[in-house]
């Protein structure tokens, strides 16, 4: 057991945070929280070039193989930096789940051009009742001739405004898991994108499909079995989620604390006060067990669903945490902090989107429930013992 | 003891809510709903509803009858506030509240025959200018002076986190006159017109979408007959009025809303999946900040029980506000996580869940965390003026 | 509407914690507790002579008929004295079961001697499960000539020792509510006692019922319908129990104050400290909305089942907060209170036994949940309003 | 990174396992308890036990190996712990863990030649001697003198809070020997045998049933050579050793045997009523409960892997066990509640619900909050060493 960083890893994450903390202004980033792509290509392009977007992908196309705590690394600092990007939509959904389930030419096709940055892509999974279960998919996709016609509506789909396909997942029959998944040019006929406005930096849209038609090749997969992948999808997704919101912790902590060691108040720094001391070491408490779960949960996920408890702990976990710690570090701040150009405001937008994505904390601990119920076993995880003493 | 509104004070809660249904219909809703605005209302609306609040007699209800008062108890006047805040409406702040109220306790003759007669009515907008950028919590920093010159007093200085400075007609302004003086003694209160020249209002937009103003006073002449109370006894009338203030803030009307707004958002059919209202877990969560609610509310009218008695409530005004404002960001947090996905989405998006009222509410609630004494200041206030510990 | 004590209940409050702290000493409570009876019953003579006993009995039976409100600050101050007595087993349970279910005799017979001090009673309802639902009871009572036939252990049985009688619940129909109350004497034979050791300064018995024989008068209520009555009583010890709670949470209150002006570290005493400051405004503060509760819980009483909702959002809200109240005055104390002859232990170890008492804060949020299921509008109480806007 | 036990740390971990179960059957358990004692195990069997550890290699199983120690690293170290902490076994305290780390940082050649050996085979007990009844958090405030006379110090003064000081064969004293400084400069620490002539022990009943101690030195004599590290810097001492106290301290073994204990509790039938489990309710406070317990095992094994780096943890040994110990006060407050109407029953009586440990653990943790630094404490510690917020 070695729950540290090695030295690599160390260097990956300052050299992270250092290209955060210098590619762009606060001001440049609420700009751009305004525009539809709602991330600046060619940050995203340099992203890229740091060799983040391809990380995780085999050699061959164009990756570097990394472990996903490497990654989770790259999340967090740029989380911490605040700064929109596409990794989301384009390498944590799209990229990996073509990875995962693609056919050897759409992996051809997708990931050499995501690794370096030349396309976007993104996946569209969500509906009207904002769940994640199977059976809460109602778009349908129908065979037609020689490919697909896929009717319905998505909602929350990341960046699809620049983004060159969509990769949507559709109802073909009545069991829950009946799911196939297709990809979609993102200006094919009858698709239409309508702005769905929110907090968080992140660029979401609502696709309607109507009537819209793809050939056989646009099939990612087997057909009405792609549960699967998507469940995988998620589980990455509340990973790395779990890692932004450790960066966002991270920065909300380190604003209060430069704050408190300045601010005087009643002769001197506020920072000598318990109950600020109190506050921030709360913040730091939480932030640092939160980054324990999040290396966990990240370590887990080559392990297909069975990092399934440790990605839940993580996101349950930061999803609860680091948004309160953005509230504490508003409440040291005072004031001064409810004004749009202090920065906090970035990290507290951001922690509302963040623990609502792929499952908020109430989602997480429904699953780690359900686990409870049905396997017991399996919910001690690691840490199962045999109780030295029966009472009963 | 009783737990229950006398027939007179139901009576009373209906002809409030009527009038709130009436005066807030939803197309006059849509039509003045401005979140640029602190009170999410248009200025003009604010205005024009506080006089509708003077014209029902609401405004004065609570003050005494010398003063054109309706001489009612703060039960009543907990009952308003308690409806309006459950309603949303405008108007219920400073220019109702606190400022009449200080002025009746240390206001000049003079000044009363000035300023209630308008007041009453709802003619006048004020701000208070206690903040500086250098004095948030610790009001004894503040470096706003006022230097005495023949019949005026000259006011130099800036005043931060001025709500509402923009709309008002006057400023209620804490200055020094004594320069020797870092501490409470050598404050003094100004009434100032804020049309006077050298009067000059800034903007400053809020991470929750409306916009705060400063205010900056240049050589500003103030005639001494404006001068509230005496010259460098100015922190008597600020301490005076506040356990006021917090009382008028503490009604529970705001939590009674959010929880009323989940509960009926967890109650609705959603596609592919039941109510959250059968999940086991979400009522157990809605149980617990039902309790809360029930706490907030019981203490402000505990508040107003005391005040109705005739006694003054110091540090049990920043309990009841205390609780209030925690119960208020527990709904806000607990919001979040039972909207689930919907909860960043802002109003006007597709699927916006509660028209974005909770994320915009998880936003501006934060000023709850400092505003009028923070959490952490309000505590110290109870532990000191309360229960007695030393500072 | 008036949420204040008028100036008799004030005067009250004030004569029985004035009572409260001097009729015993701390030493004195803990001679007590080692003992069978837990409760002097010369003190307890005392405290009917006050009048408190029968505060809620009709003239005619020697009580004042005072209010729930008036009693229920009478146990706050017994509570904050930490003072072992009788009144949840003679006068909460069994003398108001008698004066809401029982004969004319029956309360003629034991009511005036109950008011009078001179007669110790108790209820027998809780069995195995520990639960408070009538399926819980499964003790049983047949009929057996002109009488009946008990079998069955009940559990928690308050000062059975002491008790000249002890009311038993038991089933006698396969319908959950299938119960019937009896009188029985304490010597009766087949009925044997066992102490249940536990924390809280209660004496609290196991009783076991083998063939135990009563004649017909032994009947409280109609036979198989006593169930009602019964759910009274827990309402009763729950809204009661939440009252000796804000005593045990003013007394730890009042000791921490005390303790934080007093005691010197680093230069000063620690009440000056922030952190300490707001420790002690948190457990004011839930003590005061406690207190507010609990009389509304009190004040509901009166109402038969009515007062359900402010009970139990009473007994939650008090058994959360007041043990936690108890914890967080440890913490500010420090090592000095870890010692059993400083008082704090008292109310820390009541406290345990209190939060438990007639159903936990689970318990009660259960039945609060329950309501808002089945009747939303019950569930709002006097808060009942039209939403102004709808969303949907 | 691996989150996974090595096949060899795993082996080690079955073998530990292995041997508490051996040493800790239930009839040895049903033996050798004892209520009166902090460790609920007779001194007498502490002390055998603690030699069956050092016969075992565990005790000195970190130490270099130059002091007769196994050299393995901290990983193998919190195995144990947490294994150990898991099936309640007596013996990892001050005697096995703060002391010989700080005889080995800062002993002299003689004494280390003196106690190691000693103390590897678990021979000898000690009790920590640095609070008093004037000094509890605020180790400065220390009174307890030792005056030079000749080739010995003579120590006069009471310590308070003195853990296992009736079964200590010595004593780890914090003493003043500048009487002019009331300041951390000036305390000098010395080993005093507990046989010498002067040193009495006294009993304290906590509320926890157990017996504490306080130990009083009356003119006691100790030679010079038991004096550890230079006069008048006895600071340093204390604190270089604290933070791995803190770090053996913080192992997770006590909340994961919580967890497991309170999921039997709620997994078995019950009469008249579903187990706990089916509740959902139930359930989702066991999750929460289930990460925070997750937590505290990362943050312990997070520490281990930085000693075993080399890296010299300090601030994280607070938050790790600050982390451990909120959680296990998380299990008992939620212990308290799961069990219902069973919660306040103690050992022996009927219908006692897990043997009574939820109770008595209830009442015994709560030293947790003050000992070795309490929660505000460590938060202050966190804050101003971590974060490098003023003091």
């Amino acid at each position: 057991m070695d729950i540290s960083l090695d030295s690599d890893q160390q260097m990956l994450h300052e050299t992270a945070v250092t290209f955060a903390a210098n590619v762009m202004t606060p001001a440049r980033i609420r700009e751009l929280e305004e525009t539809d792509a709602g991330f600046d290509a060619s940050v995203w392009k340099q992203i890229a070039e740091m060799g983040w977007a391809g990380a995780l992908f085999p050699e061959q196309y164009g990756g570097s193989e990394a472990s996903a705590v490497e990654l989770a690394l790259v999340v967090e600092a740029l989380g911490q930096g605040a700064i929109p990007n596409p990794l989301f939509s384009t390498v944590i959904e799209a990229g990996l789940l073509l990875l995962d389930a693609g056919s050897p030419i759409q992996r051809e096709t997708y990931l050499p051009r995501i690794a370096s940055g030349d396309a976007i892509l993104t996946t569209a999974i969500l509906e009207a009742s904002g769940g994640l279960r199977p059976q809460e998919i109602r778009t349908t996709i129908t065979k037609a001739g020689n490919g697909f016609t896929i009717n319905g509506t998505k909602l929350f789909v990341r960046d699809a405004s620049t983004a060159e396909v969509i990769i949507v997942a559709g109802r073909t029959g009545d069991e829950a898991e009946d799911v196939t998944l297709l990809i979609v040019p993102q200006n094919a006929p009858g698709l239409t994108l309508r702005r769905m406005p929110a907090s968080g930096g992140e660029s979401l849209w609502q696709a309607t499909f109507d009537n819209v038609m793809v050939d056989s090749d646009a099939l990612v997969g087997d057909d009405g079995n792609a549960w699967a992948a998507i469940a995988r999808l998620q589980l990455r997704g509340a990973a790395f989620k779990s890692a932004e919101l450790v960066g966002i912790g991270q920065a909300s902590l380190d604003l209060t604390v430069t704050y408190a060691k300045t601010r005087e108040q009643f002769g001197g720094p506020i920072g000598r006060f318990q109950g600020v001391h109190h506050h921030c070491a709360e913040i730091y408490r939480d932030l640092q067990v939160s980054r324990l779960l999040v290396w966990q949960a990240a370590a887990s996920l080559g392990e297909g669903l069975a990092g399934s408890r440790e990605v839940s702990m993580a996101k349950a976990k930061c999803s609860d945490a680091m948004p309160a710690a953005t509230r504490i570090a508003h409440q040291i701040h005072g004031a001064i902090a409810y004004y749009r150009d202090y920065p906090l405001e970035l990290y507290y937008h951001r922690a509302i989107a963040a623990q609502a994505a792929y499952g908020d904390a109430g989602h997480h601990r429904r699953v780690l429930s359900e686990l409870m119920r049905t396997d017991l076993d399996g919910f001690r995880g690691d840490n199962r013992h045999d109780l030295p003493v029966h009472y009963f | 003891m009783d737990f229950k509104l006398t027939a007179e004070e139901q009576a009373f809660r209906l002809e409030v809510q009527d009038f709130l249904r009436r005066e807030l219909t939803p197309n006059i809703w849509l039509a003045h709903r401005d979140p640029t605005e602190q009170g999410m209302w248009t200025a003009d609306f604010t205005k024009a509803f506080r006089r509708k609040l003077g014209a029902a007699g609401y405004i004065g209800m609570g003050w005494p009858k010398e003063y054109g008062g309706g001489g009612r108890n703060r039960i009543y006047q907990t009952i308003l506030w308690d409806e309006m805040e459950y309603h949303r409406a405008p108007g219920i702040d400073r220019s109702v509240t606190y400022i009449p109220n200080a002025v009746i306790a240390f206001g000049s003759d003079a000044q009363k025959a000035e300023f209630l007669p308008k007041m009453v009515r709802g003619e006048l907008s004020w701000f208070v200018g206690y903040s500086e950028p250098e004095a948030g919590s610790d009001l004894a920093n503040l470096k706003t002076k006022a230097v005495e010159d023949g019949d005026y007093f000259v006011i130099t200085g800036q005043k931060a986190f001025s709500s509402d400075a923009h709309m008002a007609d006057y400023g209620w302004v804490a200055t020094r006159t004594d320069a020797t003086s870092t501490k409470h003694h050598g404050l003094t209160m100004f009434i100032v017109d804020m049309t006077l020249p050298g009067v000059t209002v800034s903007e400053y937009p809020t991470l929750a979408g409306w916009t705060h103003h400063a205010v900056h006073f240049d050589n500003v002449r103030v005639h001494k007959s404006m001068m509230v109370g005496a010259r460098d006894q100015g922190w008597k009338v600020v301490m005076g009025a506040i356990d006021y203030e917090r009382g008028a803030l503490a009604s529970a009307g705001l939590v009674n809303y959010q929880l009323d707004r989940l509960l009926a958002w967890c109650a609705q059919p959603r596609e592919g999946a039941a109510p959250l209202l059968d999940d086991p877990v979400v009522r157990d969560e809605l149980v617990r900040l039902a309790i809360e609610a029930e706490t907030a509310k019981l203490a402000s009218y505990w508040l107003a029980s005391l005040s109705a008695k005739g006694l003054r409530p110091q540090h049990e005004s920043s309990v009841a506000l205390l609780v209030k404002r925690e119960t208020s960001r527990k709904f806000d947090a607990a919001g979040l996580e039972l909207l689930g996905q919907f909860a960043p989405l802002r109003a006007g998006s597709p699927a916006v869940a509660l028209a974005g009222e909770v994320e915009v509410e998880y936003r501006d609630h934060l000023y709850f965390q400092f505003a009028a004494g923070g959490f952490d200041i309000t505590r110290n206030v109870v532990a000191t003026r309360g229960l007695g510990l030393p500072r």
